[in-house]
């Protein structure tokens, strides 16, 4: 599948709302920066999943959310968890492991959970994320509510894909299902151990589905309003197909060498912030607050105090 | 007084929670339409509908996956897994997701959900329809097991399993649901999990035990009763939390204790009890040990399964020779 | 889908292999009447899954295996057993939890196993053995031999079919998938819990598939050997989806209520073996063979000696 | 003499194996092109082909079933599953499976596959990255399980486990993976599984332990040397077998014993180990008893995962706390 076949046009809507969707873009891409950044310094720990690249599809999607709807996204999830307005500050403190992390640092860039922001968790197994939302679309069926997961094009070759599928058609569940194909699970091509068309597994499950260009945040925008539309009135679960790129490793340790030559820079050349910019027009106040608003974060998580070791931790909740 | 079968115990406890909270929804393979392959959940379906009782496909990571990412968003759900062999399919959403929910979300939502699930051999269904799976589960924080031995204790422990906001994983002994048993008060009460119960008071040695267990200790008090031996017998029933206090009471009196598991040796909850009672009441002991099945998989054969299975004479048998009791002695 | 759509022209073999296939669906009526009468009379244990109305469909799929192809059959595997060769004495036994069983009587109905005739296990694990065969046809693509699966149409919203369909398809294993269409899973209608057509499902994994008539013997041994030609041949795995019926209830406690009115009489009027008679003519002497072999089996199982338990059962193989 | 990392011992003994057995094949996720997650298979795709060594699609449930299968039909499958949390997925095929076949088919095969799996924590990969699940699979009969804790070791069990006819379940810690070893003698041993080795000689207190344990029961043992107490370090090895010879005769010398274990306490195979020495050797017992991790999932800060973890000092504190001895007393 090339871009080009994936296009649709897309319609832009107002520019107050472009930049807004150009904001939230902007957030993660300089969160992620930032990560990076802070990783390389040994800030922040273990392993992360940037997002960078891929900022259209989170963005897009999670602009028609409504209230009670819930999003469930991936170990690759920080732009899941800001697209949906968790708090730059609450995530990457997170990420520092400080006490004042969303998770109070329990949780780490794998797990993050922050239900006020709608976020059901970021799940780490792959294909976790489409059992958590189809369980949640069981749920929010009876208030109206949809559910929303995001994985990735090798989630689709775990058995929870096909199941949870199934079950969200058979019992015509508010789910839409988002697959970030973004060409590689980890360091293999998708191509290479993925048998047939991934959107056709959803349409032979008779899912209503589509195959989007993951990186026109207004297309993205459009197809989601559509999807959460139809699962809102009963329709039952939808499947998007965003085609998408991340611009850095899988995790830490991966230099990239799958890449095809040029590929990296062809996606540059679409890349979903540069495209939306060229839609609005001039960006520079959003530019500069974005750019001022990341660096107070930093600052303040860098301060913030680590958790203290808490013997009484709870393993269960209390009756 | 009226008598209640084990498996209408179970239905009579899911159709007062669904009853009484509308947020508890029972889903499984067979449990609403036909009512359950080991017929626990008859009429269910027809007194609450589809909305709240539903077959799903045999699809258990979904089911699995449903009840957690629902439980999260509200519901609380019930699952049944048919029998407890099939609960590797539902580990990683039970163990991984709905078990770590409330301690990595910094305590925003706990899990309510139950997994209900027959186990247990005896019934001649072979090694993949037989086992036992406590011990997959064990050692998961942020997990109760529940293990019920009677009728009256199942309905008010799966009543206890549905109200906690913890998942719960429920099982129940494939050769306990036509037991009955007189209901003694009005039914409908509530126990929390982690409490044990003394069936059998004694003094010379103390058997543990769960569900079949416990009724195989019974009947192996009897028989050690006519040899002169007065065994305790405690009922774990739930195994996750653990009623240490009751193990180490229990030690305090008798210093003798087996633990008595439907299941190997090497791994098997019983060690745990050992380790227990090893740990907080050395000084107590004079004997601990296991009596459990043989370190292979679950035979089909009647004969094969029969010699398999720790029954009250192996039991009874095992603490005469740990006691050095002639049997018939007294 | 009606047995019409299924249909398809098929070439009946000459006479004498034609009776055989019948012979092997009589010897598999057979003993199923006589496991189910045995059960009620006490003498099989636990529960079982019996093959009837379904024998075409292993008995055509297995009259094309070559000596070096594999089966993993089901639950419901007396069938499948019988279809390979196994000793209708030795499976009696088995069941019946004597010691001179296929298994000596540790495995049971469930999951019989015997590999000198070709069959790698029946799975009591819905899905267990497409899991099953998908390995065995990665070991046999060495040596060119085939791996057989059966299932039924409940097992297709299993993880493990999807993951291993996919699986097989990248590696391009040698491996036949045969979902066995009898309408149900246990008691549920399988439309009820299916989304989409089952066909399909393998079809967009970009497997040769096809929809077949299950309870035309000679037709399914046509489909079976171009499939599993294609997969010696090392064009990749096949599935055939067989349209058939179970005439007994799904294990021994189902009094079937789940039924639509009519349906199982239907089906009973496209008898597999009733209508391989039609075709074959005077079948009287395999008849008579048959009941007077099945009728020795019974004498033979019912006296034979239960095992002794065995104190010193290995866990382990020995190094 | 040349040092050897754990990582590369892992990859040598996968390289010898592949080349002396071409039944040997070796499959999972970015293990071959990649050279594998934790860089422990580098090199072997190269050498061996993708007939050999491939990588397969992220298909868990797939890659046990393919293990187990051709296992039936004659290769000797050594797959990686990339974290430990993730073996419920594999459980069905490992557990219902493979441990299975060698006793219900009566014999008739052996399934001789090996489950590599990184596991553990202090990596600051959270709660579902960074788990030792020993527990669910120690109660399986039919199943080996191997948990090694230097690169010798490792190279040496793990050819062992290769060659055993039997399904393993062989566990890597992470934070072993850089660990460097002189290497002694020719580095081509093969260790049958179920020996324990001890570590370190003592007389006042067992230690025993697997994996990263040891090193921290063996830094402990220094700790404590300095208080005068005499620390005895067991490495189990492999946890099941269980080398239950070398728990006894250690404790018939020190009396005292103490499992530490990288795991929630309730459930965890350090009872097992109280359990057998409990059953087994309680004349020569004074003490026994666990040190363990809190009961709650693995958190993810650093200052939160690292008081989690049961290290060095927190051993040797318990061991003077058990004792009754200050600490630098001596
Ligand atoms: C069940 C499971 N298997 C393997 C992994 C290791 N793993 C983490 S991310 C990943 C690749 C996932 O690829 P994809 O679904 O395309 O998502 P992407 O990372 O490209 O966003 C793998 C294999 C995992 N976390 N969970
Ligand atoms: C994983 C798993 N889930 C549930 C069951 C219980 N069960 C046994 S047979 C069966 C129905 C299977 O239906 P289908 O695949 O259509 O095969 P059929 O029995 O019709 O031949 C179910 C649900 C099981 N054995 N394994
Ligand atoms: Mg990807
Ligand atoms: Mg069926």
């Amino acid at each position: 599948m090339t871009r080009a076949q994936a296009a649709k046009p897309s319609a832009v809507p107002d520019r107050e709302e472009a930049l807004e969707l150009y904001r939230r873009m902007l957030i993660i891409r300089r969160f992620e920066d930032t990560v990076q950044d802070l990783f390389l310094k040994g800030q922040v720990h273990g392993t992360t999943h940037l997002y960078s690249g891929q900022e259209a599809v989170a963005v897009g999607v999670c602009s028609v959310l409504a209230e009670n709807d819930r999003v469930a996204g991936t170990y690759r999830g920080h732009g899941h968890a800001l697209a949906l307005g968790v708090e730059p500050q609450g995530l990457l403190d997170e990420l520092l492991g400080r006490a004042t992390g969303v998770c109070g640092g329990r949780a780490g860039s794998m797990n993050v959970i922050d239900l006020e922001h709608r976020l059901i968790g970021c799940f780490g197994i792959v294909g976790g994320s489409i059992a958590a939302a189809t369980g949640a679309a069981l749920a929010l069926k009876r208030e109206g509510g949809v559910a929303v997961a995001f994985f990735g094009d090798g989630a689709t070759n775990q058995g929870y894909f096909h199941e949870c599928l199934n079950f969200a058609r058979v019992f015509r569940l508010p789910a839409v299902y988002v697959c970030e194909n973004n060409l590689y699970g980890e360091f293999t091509p998708y191509e290479q151990v993925t048998a047939g068309e991934i959107r056709a597994r959803a349409e032979t499950l008779d899912i209503s589905s589509q195959t989007i260009d993951g990186n026109d945040v207004f297309g993205v925008q459009a197809a989601a309003r559509e999807a959460v539309d139809r699962a809102r009135a009963g329709e039952g679960p939808c499947f998007i197909e965003a085609l998408t790129y991340r611009y850095v490793g899988h995790s830490r340790s991966d230099p990239g060498r799958y890449r095809k030559p040029g590929e990296l820079d062809e996606w540059r050349a679409r890349d979903p912030l540069i495209r939306a910019r060229e839609a609005i027009g001039d960006t520079a106040e959003v530019d500069r607050a974005v750019e001022a608003q990341i660096a107070q974060v930093i600052e303040n998580a860098l301060a913030a105090p680590f958790p203290s070791p808490d013997p009484d931790a709870r393993e269960f909740k209390d009756g | 007084m009226a008598e209640i079968e084990f498996r209408e115990a179970i239905r009579d406890a899911l159709a007062e929670e669904l009853e009484r909270d509308e947020r508890v929804v029972v889903f499984g393979e067979d449990v609403a339409a036909a009512g359950g392959v080991f017929v626990t959940t008859p009429g269910l379906f027809e007194k609450f509908g589809p909305e709240r009782v539903f077959d799903t496909p045999i699809s258990e990571l979904a089911l699995a996956g449903a009840a957690f990412g629902s439980a999260v968003c509200g519901l609380r759900p019930v699952i049944e897994i048919m029998f407890g062999d099939f609960l590797p399919l539902v580990m990683d959403s039970l163990v991984n997701q709905a078990s770590k929910y409330f301690y990595i979300s910094n305590e925003q939502a706990s899990v309510p959900l139950v997994v209900r699930s027959a186990v247990g051999a005896g019934g001649r269904f072979g090694a993949i329809h037989s086992q036992s799976p406590v011990t997959w589960f064990q050692a998961v924080p942020g997990l109760k097991l529940v293990a019920p031995s009677t009728p009256s204790d199942a309905k008010a422990l799966l009543k206890g399993a549905i109200r906690d906001d913890n998942p719960v994983l429920f099982l129940e002994h494939k050769r306990l649901y036509s037991l009955k048993e007189e209901v003694i008060g009005h039914g409908s009460e509530v126990i929390g999990l982690g409490s044990a119960a003394v069936r059998r008071e004694g003094s010379d040695v103390t058997l543990v035990s769960v569900m079949k267990g416990v009724h195989d200790c019974l009947a192996a008090a009897e028989l050690l009763a006519s040899d002169g031996i007065d065994a305790e017998v405690i009922d774990l029933r739930t195994l996750r939390p653990l009623d240490r206090g009751a193990i180490a009471e229990s030690l305090s009196k008798t210093n003798r204790l087996a633990a008595v598991e439907e299941g190997p040796r090497t791994g098997g909850w019983a060690g745990e009890v050992l380790a227990v009672a090893a740990e907080e009441s050395l000084d107590d002991v004079d004997d601990l040990w296991r009596i459990t099945t043989p370190e292979h998989p679950i035979p089909y054969s009647p004969t094969l399964e029969d010699a398999f299975l720790p029954g009250a004479e192996a039991i009874a048998a095992s603490v005469r020779a740990r006691l050095g009791v002639a049997a018939g002695r007294s």
